[in-house]
Formats: structure tokens, C-alpha cells, sequence
């Protein structure tokens, strides 16, 4: 295995020293508990905090800044962040209007950040609300699984949310605007070669050297069905498929676009994706409001793409385009 | 004869002795499914939940098991520290406010913990290669023996929940994982014994041992 | 070899395709010559056009925009422009004010572009002038060899002169500008694993499983020397010398710092790299002004990252930190 | 007699059209070193000069060579593009405005035709696998020529330099590239013939042969 990287096991405490590093005005950070919160002067605001194990980066400590989170909670490498941390971030960033937890719907960051609402309830600390986002469609939802997993589209959530909440609406309303913004969104990805964990050192998951995973989740989990590789039109209209007729997304519909990297494919690569998630969109007459091209929520070195669409209304568009003051950038 | 809240704190600090001297046997069937964390989790929340036992001398018999719940989510870390943390908490949850609860009410608690349980699990079942393999069969059989004998006779009643326990960990051994960091390993996992469901046996006969001993 | 593409040829005209699909406001593209140029009415000031060979996304088609580059010619991947792109490129965006060309430092791109500024000059097009960004320290200047290349510091030139064009600055003063920011830059990269050429499916250049290349170039081509697999710490230091001893940059001075991923290494990674120069510069007594750390010019699908120092005044301060707004972005 | 005008549009004719048909050994050569672009580009190239050379009559010498470059340049793409493009630009440049240069002006032309493209090419040397290899003996053979012969006989002086220009493209093939994309095979590219250092041996024969029927 060769990565930038020193020890392994320091993998995620030294990139989040870097990102303390390049922006000391804005972000702070306390190591022991893997907390990057915002730093500027912000109240009466209700914190809008996420969470997950590491190695989704820019996901979600790039985010926090004005306008997105007040807080992200770090795991280890694909492993939820654990309770204390939750519960300190709560009580760090808390400005009196309470904390609303945005958790991606996986196991174990949802049973961490509900122990820590408990624990918070139990203690008296701040007043907490929770949105649980699970917008990936490859996985049905059911009684008998943890159900859909949460996946790139989060990012629309927290732009949405986190920008609401700078204009001092209360946390009720700011739930319930998670909630109808996770109910529009809907994610499906695949990857073209699986990631290296640090600390493994091995690949977390094994595809041979023509085959793709269509539907993985944000850790290699298997999705819908493993294939062998084919050209990027066949794949994304797979993806496209999926996605808008699992809403489903109608002609005259109006959408955001997100074409997510996963992290070890160029952009290059990814605008081809979208060149073809636009033809689609437009064969359907389904309307595109604004793309949303890069690395946005990655499985560490993981080669592919997932593609989201948000169904907008005029609430949302205002939201989602208004500035957000976060670290990760170009300029 | 001892109050209930002198028995569950003997109950407490029996339970984390037994699984403080586990860690090398549970960091050995972590490592094969897991990613070997779950002995050295289970050891420092349990040895935080003995530096906290002079506290719940003050407490109620529900705050104590809540305590426990909070001190081992906090301090283990990992599903394991969140799935026991649930349980103790819910189990003081449910017991509500009775001083001295009756054998019927610690009954309802303990179906509600496990309920719990397999809710912040993500919807568990039996069958999945986890704890739930072992503890849902301890907690039938305790309410199944509550519901059905005339006289109660707890040591025994605890001693057929610890049998059905470890009954039910040795059925993980052929299970591929659905649940939890082992499932990542699908049909690989067949073979091994699912960690988690060490530790709710070894806690059912921590309690069926010392209650023995009354 | 598996990519997000369709047919390989294909590559280059789909990516700028889902560029101009992505941010149709903006962003024009003329496919037959691979031209990507601002839409939006910008008058009264010289044109800035960059130009490469493809495969270094988002550089430079991702920075046309107000405040950077005016148009951005790309070639084949990792092949020089055509003359014919760049002539036509210049007669587009000229708005009488001149038009600046800004090069990387690689033969097949100087000699494009010269001979299109011979070419305009000949037939009455519109006054051009050149200037080559050379901020490679790995390949020492010498008669001997085509000199530096040009390599990820460009990004900065791009900016400052970009920024600078918008206020209505003459062609000789931005000529001057562009040719003191070049002169105040260095940069120096390292690969961790080559990249594979879609049109070719295989990689570049062959880098043993323990090996890394120190000094690498933008396609891959060898620098200082290849040595044994070593930790971050060690490796970036190695750049850091360099580069500081280079210009050489002193105690006291103020910098912005680029790392650079080179496309195939996940962001956690790079800012594990700033979090080690942060730690380099502060204890040579070196103030960094701003830290940017993301993909800005790349190797398709390499693994590994550059960094680099610009040594700044406030008129490079001031420029460097205006709004760009350019269709590599987040939010 | 024929002007120096017509002469030099049916050197030019002759030259185009067996460069056209070099295209198959061309791509070849540029296959086993380089990206096997060279044929195509210089066929293309040349048919596009060909289709311009009836504008070349209203133009004078030092335009119709500059017309020639720029279209190669314009229509080959790649480095054979720009740099046989800015050997006929500079040519032409290097004629100055003479009507009909004598032969000392062609020389400092050739000259300044050579050195154009060495800086072009970032400094290119012989030795470093390229055109120039056959390109650089072949004006010093001509400009040697035209400075030490009492009786000049262009024919005789071309054919020697077509000689020099062959036997110099014979020396790129034990070579390591130092130049151009042959370069990113470094040692690998021992025992090809370059192909630009073809390009030059074909024109400077055509050149020759075109005289020698004068
Ligand atoms: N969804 C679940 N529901 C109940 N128990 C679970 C679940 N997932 C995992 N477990 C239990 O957790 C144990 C592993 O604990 P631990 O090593 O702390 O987890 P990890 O390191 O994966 O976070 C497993 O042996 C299993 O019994
Ligand atoms: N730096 C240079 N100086 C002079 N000639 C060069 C240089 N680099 C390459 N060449 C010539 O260009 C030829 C290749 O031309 P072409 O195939 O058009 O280039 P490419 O496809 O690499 O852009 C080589 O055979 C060589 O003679
Ligand atoms: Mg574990
Ligand atoms: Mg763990
Ligand atoms: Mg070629
Ligand atoms: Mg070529």
C-alpha cells in the first residue's frame, strides 16, 4: 500500500490537522475528540451537526462553515464517530436554539448519534432533533433491512438545512425541511475498483479487473448487481434508470444534479458521466436547475461515480445556490 | 436478606470483573470477522463502569442501570458499546419508578431492552450472526419461565437463560453475518462464533453464578 | 482498464461536453477545435487564454470564468493544442484590448502557441503576447534542456493575472504581473503510482510497487530520482527542501501554499501533505498567507501530489483572494 | 529560364506529393517510438498545400513559403506540425525581401530555417533523436557547399546534401530520444529510425531530384 500518508493509525487525526492547518481563521478543531466545529461568531442559530467514520472526505468536515454545519463529528476510517464526541459537539456549538443532528443511515453512526440525544435528554443538555437521510436507491427499503443507506445526496441536505438555519428559523421547521428535502433526493452509484483502508492495507472489498459494482454503498457494500465493466453510457443510464423511477422524477420536473467521484476518478471522467446524466435527463424532460460536479462525499481511493437528483421548488433553489463559507474550495 | 439495589450492584461489578478477564478470547473472534477491537472496547468500559460503582450508592436501582448503559456507550465505543449501552439503559428505563420491582415488571424491562436493542441495531434479528442470537433466547426463556412456574426460584430460572444463551452463541458459528462489521464478509464469516453473543453469554452467567451464591 | 468513459477517442470532447452541459450560462464550447470560452459580456479588457494538452482537469478549461481565464484550449490528452484552436481561440475572445497567453513550459504547448502569435501577427489578428510559467524545480534550467516545465503553480498565474485583466489593466503591465508571479513560484510533486491513458489503457510509465517518483512531471515524465516507498513526512520534506531553496524562500517571507492533488489521490491524503508543510514552513519562519489544497492540475488518474510557493506582495495577496467565479466548484 | 518563383512552387508540388505517398512508412515509424500520428498528420498536411498552391502565383517567394508553413503548421497538429511549419515560415522570413535571393541569401535563410526550429523545439541538438539530426548536416553540407565551391551546381549541392540528410537520419537509429514523446521511452527507443529525420531525407531528395531535371 502507498498513500500520503505517515502512520496509518494517524490518518485521520493528521488530515484533520491540515484542514485546522489551512484555515485557522475559520475552523477549529479538537483532537482528542475528532471535533472540527466552526470558529467565527454565530448565534441565534439552532447547530446543525453530521457525523460518520472517516475517509469520505471532503464529507462532512469540509463542510462546516456559514451557510452548511456548525460541527462534524469524525470516526475513524469508516467507523461512526463515538458518543462522547457526539455529545460534546452538541454542547459546543448548542447557541440555546438547540442541535439538529443530519445522520446518513447507516448502523452505527445512527445508533451513536441517538445514545447521544438520549444521553443529552438524560443530562439536560440541549435540545436535539434528528434527520435520518437514506437516499440511496440500490438498496430497497424494508422491515427487515437497516433500510436505505445515506450516501452522496446528504451534501443537499446540509446545504439546504445549514443555509436555512443562518436566517434563524427555529428547529422544528429546520427538521422538517431535512426530512422533505431527503424525501426528493435519491442517490445510486457504482465503482469501478474498490479503496484501500489505511489501516487494512487491502482492498475493503474485491472486483476483478473487468467487473464494476453497480448500486455499491460508501464502504463497498454490495448493491444490485455486479457486472462486467461496460462503456459509461451503458452504466449511467443504469444509474439514471433507477433513480427516476424510484420517486419517481417527472417530465417538467425541475432538479439539482450531482455527479459524485468517489474518489480516485478524475473529473475528467465525472463531467463525462454528467455530459451523459443531461442527455437523459432531457430525453425525459425532466429540467436541470444546476449541476453539481466534483468529489462531494468519496469512499477514500474508490474509482467511480454516484449520481443524485433533487427534485426543487423554489425554496430549495434559493437555498442551495445562496454562498457557503466552508473550507473545502478552489478559491 | 440484601435490597435489589445491593444485588444488581454485586450483579454489575461480578459481570465486569468476568469481562475484563475475557478481552483476549472476545479480540480474537473479533479479529477473525471483526476488526479486533471488541476485547479492548469491552475491558475499558467495563473497568469505567467499576471506577463509577461508589456512585450508585446514591443512586436509584433505574438510574444505576442507566448509569452503566451511558458509561459503557461512552467509554467502549464500537456497535458493542452502543448495542449494551442501549440495553442497560432501556432495562432501567423500563423498570419505571418501582422501588422494588416485581419479578413481572423486571420481565416487561427486559423484553423492552432487547426490543431496543435490535431497533438501534438497524431492525436485528435472530439469525443475523449478533448478540441478539444469544440474548433473545435468554430473554424468551426468562419470561417463558416467569409466565409459566408457580414458585419463582431466580438462580434457577437465570441458570436455564445463561444455558440458552450459549446455545444460542454457539448457532452463530454457522451463520454468514447480516448485521455489523461481519456481514462486510458475507459467507466468509461462516465459521466463526459472533463476538457480541460471547459477551451476553458471559453476562447471563455472571448472573446466574453469583445469584448461586445467595 | 476500467474508466467512467464511452469510446476512448471520445474522452476529451465528452468531458468538455458535460463542462458546457454543467454550466450552460457561462461556459461556450466550440467541439471541432475543443475550445471552452466565457459566455458572459466581458468588455474592455485583454483576454487571458491558457491551453494544454488534456488529462490535467480542472486546468485549464475548469478556469475560464470571470476573474481567471477568458478561453482555454485543450488538446488530445497529454498532446499539445492545434495552432488552428489557439488562432481561433484569440480572434474569439479578443476584445480589442489584446490577448495574453499564458504557458505551461512544455515544447509541444510553446511551440503552438508561438507560432499562433506568429500566425496572428502575420494576417493582422489581434496583438498577443506570451508568457511561459516555469515553476518546476525538479529539472533544472539549463541551454541544455527544453528548461523547467510548467506545472501546478500555473493555477496562481491564471488567478492573479485574471483578476488583474478585470480592472482594465494594459497587455504590457498584465505581461509584467504574470512574469513576476512566475518568477516568485516554485513547485515540485512526487507520484505514487502512474495513470493510464484512456487512448492507450495502459499506464504512462511503470512505477514498482514500492517505488515513488520524486519530481515527477505533469505526463509522468521522470524528475530527480525514484527511490523506496517512505512515509509522508519524509517524502514532502524532501519537496519542501527543494522548493525553499529554490527561489530560495526565507524567514520572514509570506506565501500562499498549494498542494496539489495529481487526480488519483483522495483529499484526506492531501491535506495529511499541508498538515506536514504547515509544520515545514512554520519552523523555517515562513507565514502562510493561504493554504489551498485540492486538485487543480493533474495526471488523470495519478496517484500523488505537488506543492507549491508563491511568494507574495499585496498586490499578489489582493488578487489572489478575489472572487473567481469559475465552473470548478463545490456550491 | 524558369524564375526562382516557379521553381520553388514545383519543388514545393514534388515535395507534397511524396510525402503523401510516405504516409504508410511514416505512421510506421511514429508507431514504434511515438503515438503513430506522423503519416496521417504530414499527408494531411501536404493535401492542403496542394489545394493552396494555386494561390501561390499571386503571391511572392518569401509569402508562398510563409503560406506553406502556416498551413502545415494549421493542418499536420503535433510537434511535425510546428516544426516543419516554422521551417518554411522562417524561410521564408529569412529570404528577407529579395526578389531573386542569390544563393549566399538562401544559405542565411537555411541557416536561420535551422535555428528557428532548434528553439522551437526547446533547444533541440543532434543527438537527441529528431529531425534535426538530418535536418543540421544537411544545411551545413549546403552552406559548406555554397561557401567553398567556385562553380556552383545547386543540383550537385542538393544531391549532396540529401546524402548528408539520409545518412544522418541512419544515426537517429542507434539513438536514445531526448526529444519529443519518443523520449518518454528513453532507452526503449534504441534501434528506431526517427521518423522526423525521414520527413527531412524525403524532402531534401525531392529537392535534388527536382533539380537534377532542370
Ligand atoms: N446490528 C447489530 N445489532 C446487534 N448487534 C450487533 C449489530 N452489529 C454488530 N453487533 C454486535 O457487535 C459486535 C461487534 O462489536 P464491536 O467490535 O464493538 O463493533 P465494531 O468494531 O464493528 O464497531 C458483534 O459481534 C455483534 O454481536
Ligand atoms: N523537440 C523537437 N525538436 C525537433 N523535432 C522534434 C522535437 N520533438 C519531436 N520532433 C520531431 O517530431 C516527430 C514526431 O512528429 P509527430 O508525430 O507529429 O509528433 P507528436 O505526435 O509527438 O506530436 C519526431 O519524429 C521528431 O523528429
Ligand atoms: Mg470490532
Ligand atoms: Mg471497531
Ligand atoms: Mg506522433
Ligand atoms: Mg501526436
Amino acid at each position: 500500500m502507498k498513500k500520503i500518508i505517515n502512520m496509518p493509525e494517524d490518518f485521520v487525526k493528521e488530515m484533520l490537522k491540515g484542514l485546522a492547518d489551512s484555515r485557522p481563521e475559520s475552523i477549529g478543531y479538537i483532537p482528542e475528540k475528532r471535533i472540527i466545529y466552526r470558529k467565527d461568531p454565530f448565534i441565534n442559530k439552532v447547530a446543525i451537526i453530521s457525523g460518520s467514520g472517516s475517509g469520505h472526505e471532503p464529507d462532512q468536515a469540509f463542510y462546516v462553515g456559514r451557510g452548511m454545519l456548525d460541527a462534524a463529528c469524525a470516526g475513524p476510517v469508516f467507523a461512526a464517530p463515538t458518543l462522547d464526541a457526539i455529545v460534546d459537539s452538541a454542547r459546543l456549538v448548542d447557541k440555546g436554539r438547540g442541535v439538529l443532528f443530519l445522520v446518513k443511515n447507516y448502523t452505527g453512526d445512527r445508533a451513536n448519534f441517538e445514545m447521544a440525544s438520549e444521553m443529552l435528554e438524560f443530562e439536560g443538555g440541549p435540545v436535539v432533533e434528528t434527520v435520518i437521510i437514506n437516499d440511496d436507491v440500490a438498496v430497497k427499503d424494508s422491515t427487515f433491512t437497516a433500510g436505505r443507506r445515506g450516501v452522496a445526496g446528504a451534501v443537499f441536505v446540509y446545504k439546504i438545512v445549514g443555509a436555512k438555519s443562518e436566517e434563524g428559523t427555529n428547529i422544528d421547521d429546520l427538521k422538517k425541511l431535512a426530512v422533505e428535502v431527503n424525501d426528493n433526493l435519491r442517490t445510486m452509484g457504482y465503482a469501478l475498483k474498490s479503496c484501500t483502508h489505511p489501516e487494512k492495507g487491502s482492498a475493503t472489498f474485491e472486483l476483478g479487473d473487468d467487473e464494476i459494482e453497480i448500486g455499491v454503498g460508501l464502504h463497498g457494500e454490495p448493491g444490485r448487481l455486479r457486472i462486467k465493466y461496460e462503456r459509461a453510457n451503458a452504466t449511467i443510464n443504469r444509474l439514471m434508470e433507477s433513480i427516476i423511477s424510484d420517486l419517481p422524477y417527472k417530465s417538467g420536473d425541475e432538479v439539482a444534479l450531482l455527479v459524485n467521484g468517489l474518489g480516485g476518478s478524475p473529473i475528467s471522467e465525472l463531467y463525462i458521466a454528467a455530459s451523459i446524466a443531461h442527455d437523459i435527463l432531457k430525453s425525459n424532460g425532466i429540467r436541470i436547475f444546476k449541476t453539481y460536479v466534483n468529489n462531494y462525499c468519496t469512499s477514500l481511493d474508490m474509482e467511480g461515480c454516484s449520481v443524485t437528483l433533487l427534485k426543487l421548488n423554489e425554496e430549495f433553489k434559493r437555498l442551495l445556490i445562496s454562498p457557503a463559507d466552508i473550507p473545502v474550495r478552489y478559491f | 436478606m440484601k435490597t435489589q439495589k445491593e444485588i444488581i450492584i454485586s450483579v454489575i461489578e461480578k459481570i465486569s470483573k468476568n469481562l475484563i478477564n475475557s478481552e483476549a478470547v472476545l479480540t480474537e473472534l473479533d479479529s477473525y470477522i471483526g476488526d479486533g477491537d471488541c476485547g479492548i472496547g469491552v475491558r475499558k468500559g467495563f473497568e469505567a463502569v467499576i471506577k463509577v460503582i461508589p456512585e450508585f450508592f446514591s443512586l436509584d436501582l433505574q438510574d444505576i442501570l442507566r448509569k452503566t448503559g451511558f458509561t459503557l456507550a461512552y467509554t467502549i465505543g464500537g456497535t458493542s458499546g452502543a448495542m449494551l449501552g442501549t440495553g442497560f439503559i432501556e432495562l432501567g428505563k423500563g423498570l419505571k419508578d418501582a422501588k422494588e420491582p416485581s419479578i413481572y415488571d423486571w420481565a416487561e424491562a427486559l423484553k423492552a431492552s432487547l426490543e431496543a436493542i435490535k431497533r438501534r441495531g438497524g431492525n436485528t434479528k435472530k439469525g443475523d450472526k449478533t448478540m441478539i442470537d444469544a440474548l433473545e433466547p435468554a430473554v424468551e426463556s426468562l419470561v417463558d419461565s416467569i409466565d409459566t412456574s408457580r414458585e419463582i426460584d431466580i438462580a434457577k430460572i437465570f441458570e436455564k437463560a445463561a444455558y440458552e444463551a450459549e446455545k444460542g452463541s454457539d448457532t452463530t458459528i454457522n451463520m454468514s453475518a447480516k448485521k455489523g462489521r461481519a456481514s462486510y464478509l458475507g459467507e466468509r464469516s461462516i465459521g466463526y462464533r459472533d463476538p457480541g453473543s460471547m459477551i451476553i453469554t458471559i453476562i447471563f452467567k455472571s448472573v446466574s453464578d453469583y445469584l448461586k451464591t445467595l
